[in-house]
């Protein structure tokens, strides 16, 4: 294993004190438990929105924290949710009187512990909602699963959901309009390469050397199939076809096309991989207004991107241009 | 003979030991079917515990224990199983009351509101390739073992036997809760991480059952 | 290798077409030869900013286009220079009638490339001027080599150089800005893993598991030694120590500094390289004003990280804070 | 005899067939010491000018020949090698004028030319371990066979054959231009990959004069 760390034991402590130091401007971290919390302390009055899981997703979500977007975010271990502690701790240090909103990325971990945390606000009389992001197409959604997993759309729920908050929507708004960007978005990703949890310190899965897995989840869990690798053309059509089908998004629609990388892949990859999907997309009639390409949504060091499609109508439009100012996520201010 | 205070803290000083001896294995078996972070969770969680168990005061009753283990797991583990396996104890603790020992219908009692509570947090059936497939044999060979008029060594031996069989069974399963349930058919040939961790606890309460009913030092206060 | 690319032959026009899909509000991209320029067109009256060089140090300079910083970006073939023409090209199109400033990375075959289309715009009465960036400590600076290469603080000199542009600065003093942040930055990195070009197929160079290049290029070029791996403490120490000693920065100096990631290096671990520096320079009194974290001058696919520290003044700060538009920077609008 | 078109559109493809043959070779010397793109960048090069070729016009004259190259070379090789090869092709073409047939002196100076705009554009001194030190040993032995009364064909061999050893002799030094410079000490024991492509190049000069003048195809216009 080779990484920039010092000790397994140590990366998520340190990298809190890097962001602090880094964005110290954007941001409060608190230590022992850790979360991140928008500077200036709660708004009066504000819905205040929270997010947080493993660890290793960077910027995901501690970059995004700052006007327009998060209020708190709570990075448990490396691909680990985190306790109920540090959510409840930052629950209640962002509370502005209006209600927090928890967005929890469906994992059984962070839905458990998300859980508790929410149970122990509403004892302290904060009023708690939740909105569990499952935009993974690659996993069936049934009973037979424990459902799609949260992945890369979390942050565009986060985004518009954070520019609904910070116009001074209530509760029931904010909630609605996260749960509305969940469902109009889906999201499939492909592994080239895995990736390796520094405490564990070996990949977290084996590929051959001209194998890819499709419909990769960002802890390296694996998704639907594993190929020989391809052409990029044809990884993205893999990718794009379940996307599209499974709303289904059709001709006339306006969408949001969003390709993450993975955190291992070449930036150039990723352009290369969004000309093909707005090729695929302009052909069946679906009109690309919004965009975003980058490491938004990572796993660690694997190699590989995810495709996200949201819906968008003018409302969504408009929470998406609004200004916002995080680490990771920045414009109009 | 029956189980007080001094089984309780050196079953949970013997699950932290063990669990750190498998910390790799666990982790290895994460990594094949899940996030590969298992072992260090549990690691983290019953480290946390040990530094916390001498603080247990004079007088303590089986349930402060299990209590203390309950929401040090929960604050510290994170992950599915640090609420699944904190919830465990939690329940565990309220199945025993105040009582200060355990003979053999108070064990099972405790072992049944464990898993009874990983259910309510978690919705696994058996068969879903989870911590459950130890966890639901174990607690129905302890009830076997109670009502065959076994003892409390007895009664956990059968648990940890039907525990250890039964995550050896997670292996030809599909999983259905986990993230393990992502991987379909692919989970089919691994042995569940939860299941063989849980196996490693009940394991875990025999063996130190069995010292402290050889050693005789729950003797003292025996009924 | 394993890559997202179709034909290795086609990955930089590929990705100026994802980039052309993904900020054609931003940029226009040119093809045949690939250049990408400013959305609008020239500015009249204003100096135009026209970098480039080999490709695969994406965002590096395509993702620096638009509003407060370049007029055009040049992308060469990968790690290799772009030929005069598409830099002649991209000089006539954003030239306002104020000159353009080549922005070139010192490598012989940028500074060739560039000097060639410099005289055949200046046949064109177009006036050129050239700041060849050279911040890498890694190498000795002597007439027995080709001298520093640049390296991460480019992206410096486009943002502050483009700051002074917009605000309507004349070619003089655009240029002298842009020496000033050259002669005033240095940088140095550390390579974990090598990266693979795509044409060549191979890994550019080779290291043993428990190895790691420090002062590597970002061509994947060799650097001072190669070392046992450490942990990042340790390595940041030697990063550090040749760039404080070089200018050398001194206490009571106030700095921007910028910790880059190479491509394939979790963020997570360039915010503990970052915690560990802004450590060291505060244990020298060497205050951090302003920061940059993240992915910004890359090497492919390549795992490990450089350190840019930046004097500061307050021209070059209130020019760094000056609003930016562009794919990759934001801020301001 | 002499060499006229025919010799320098034969050396020109066989120069594009050795170093597309070469370019896996060229790439992997420069990933050594470089960044790995010198076969490349020569191959496409080379593909563009062979595109080119077949335009020149009826009638064309070594130096058009010379020139297209030279101009093509420079519009798509880009990085080091393109300015610096570029240049050498288009002093080589002022450097024989209108001529249509070229004797030994200009053989001579076609190579001197070519050698002394690569060191106008890229300034480096023999032993700076770069193509210079192919070309500037060719260039002396293409002189002194000159001088020692050896025709076309043996100027040629001679330079090639000097341009060889002076690629092997890059490999004990230590480079001082290029990014081989950066490198230090630890160029020691790699060859240049510009020398290498350098020799390459002039072995396909030789090779076609010797085919040309045997095959007496320039015979018909010979003075
Ligand atoms: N819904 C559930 N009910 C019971 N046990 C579960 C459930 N989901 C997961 N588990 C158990 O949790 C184990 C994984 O725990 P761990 O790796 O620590 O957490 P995570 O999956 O969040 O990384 C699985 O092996 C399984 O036994
Ligand atoms: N200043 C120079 N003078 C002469 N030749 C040089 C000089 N710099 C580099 N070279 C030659 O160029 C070759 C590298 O060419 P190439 O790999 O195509 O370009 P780049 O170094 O830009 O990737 C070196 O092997 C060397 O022979
Ligand atoms: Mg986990
Ligand atoms: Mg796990
Ligand atoms: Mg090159
Ligand atoms: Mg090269």
């Amino acid at each position: 294993m080779k990484k920039l760390i010092n000790d397994p034991k140590n990366v998520v402590d340190e990298a809190a004190r890097g962001i602090e130091a880094a964005h110290g401007d954007l941001v409060d971290v608190f230590y022992d438990p850790i979360y991140i919390v928008r500077k200036g302390g709660p708004v009066q009055g504000k819905v205040a929105l929270v997010s947080g899981g493993g660890s290793g997703h960077e910027p995901l979500h501690g970059g995004f924290v700052g006007f327009g977007m998060l209020d708190a975010a709570v990075p448990g271990p490396v691909f680990t949710s985190p306790t109920p502690d540090p959510i409840l701790a930052a629950t209640k240090a962002v509370d502005g009187g209006a209600g927090v909103l928890h967005i929890v990325k469906n994992y059984t971990g962070d839905v458990l512990n998300f859980e508790t945390a929410a149970d122990l606000a509403a004892a302290d009389d904060i009023e708690v909602r939740s909105v569990i992001i499952n935009d993974d197409v690659a996993v069936k959604d049934s009973l037979y699963t424990a459902g799609r997993r949260g992945v890369a759309g979390t942050v565009l729920v986060e985004k518009i959901a954070g520019a609904s908050a910070d116009r001074a929507d209530d509760l029931d708004t904010v909630t609605a309009i996260a749960q509305k960007v969940n469902d109009q978005m889906r999201s499939m990703g492909v592994a080239l390469t895995p990736c390796v949890v520094p405490h564990a310190g070996e990949p977290s899965f084996t590929l051959a050397d001209d194998e890819i897995e499709i419909g990769i989840g960002i802890h390296g869990e694996p998704g639907r199939e594993r190929i020989k690798l391809e052409p990029a053309d044809a990884i993205v059509d893999r990718l794009l076809g379940p996307i599209l089908e499974d709303l289904p998004f059709a001709s006339g629609d306006k969408v949001l096309l969003f390709v993450n990388g993975m955190g291992g892949t070449p930036q150039i990859e990723l352009y290369i991989v969004f000309r093909r999907a707005a090729e695929v997309l302009a052909e069946r009639g679906i009109e690309v207004t919004r965009s975003l390409v980058g490491n938004f949504v990572t796993s660690l060091e694997m190699q590989g991107a995810s495709i996200t499609v949201l819906k968008l109508d003018d409302e969504l439009t408009e929470l998406w241009d609004a200004p916002v100012q995080t680490a990771a996520l920045r414009w109009g201010r | 003979m029956s189980l007080g205070i001094d089984w309780v803290t050196d079953w949970i000083r013997e699950s932290a030991r063990v669990v750190s001896e498998h910390r790799v294995e666990l982790i290895t078996l994460d990594r094949e079917i899940g996030d590969g972070d298992h072992g260090e969770n549990l690691d983290r969680g019953f480290s946390a515990v040990i530094q916390k168990l001498d603080g247990l005061p004079e007088g303590a009753v089986p349930s402060d224990a299990l209590k203390l283990v309950a929401t040090t797991l929960i604050s510290t583990v994170g992950g599915a199983s640090g609420p699944l396996v904190g919830t465990a104890y939690l329940k565990a603790a309220g199945a025993v009351g105040k009582e200060e020992r355990l003979d053999g219908a108070a064990v099972v009692a405790l072992l049944t509101a464990a898993r009874d509570g990983v259910v309510l947090r978690g919705k696994a059936e058996p068969g879903d390739k989870t911590m459950i497939d130890a966890w639901t044999p174990a607690v129905d060979a302890a009830a076997a073992a109670l009502a065959d008029g076994r003892d409390e060594v007895g009664i956990l031996e059968a648990a940890a036997d039907a525990a250890e069989t039964g995550a050896e069974a997670t292996e030809p399963l599909v999983a259905r809760k986990g993230r393990a349930s992502y991987l379909g058919e692919r989970a089919i040939g691994h042995r569940d991480p939860g299941s063989q961790s849980s196996a490693l606890i009940l394991r875990a309460a025999a063996d130190t059952a069995a010292k402290n009913a050889g050693s005789g030092s729950d003797a003292a206060g025996a009924s």
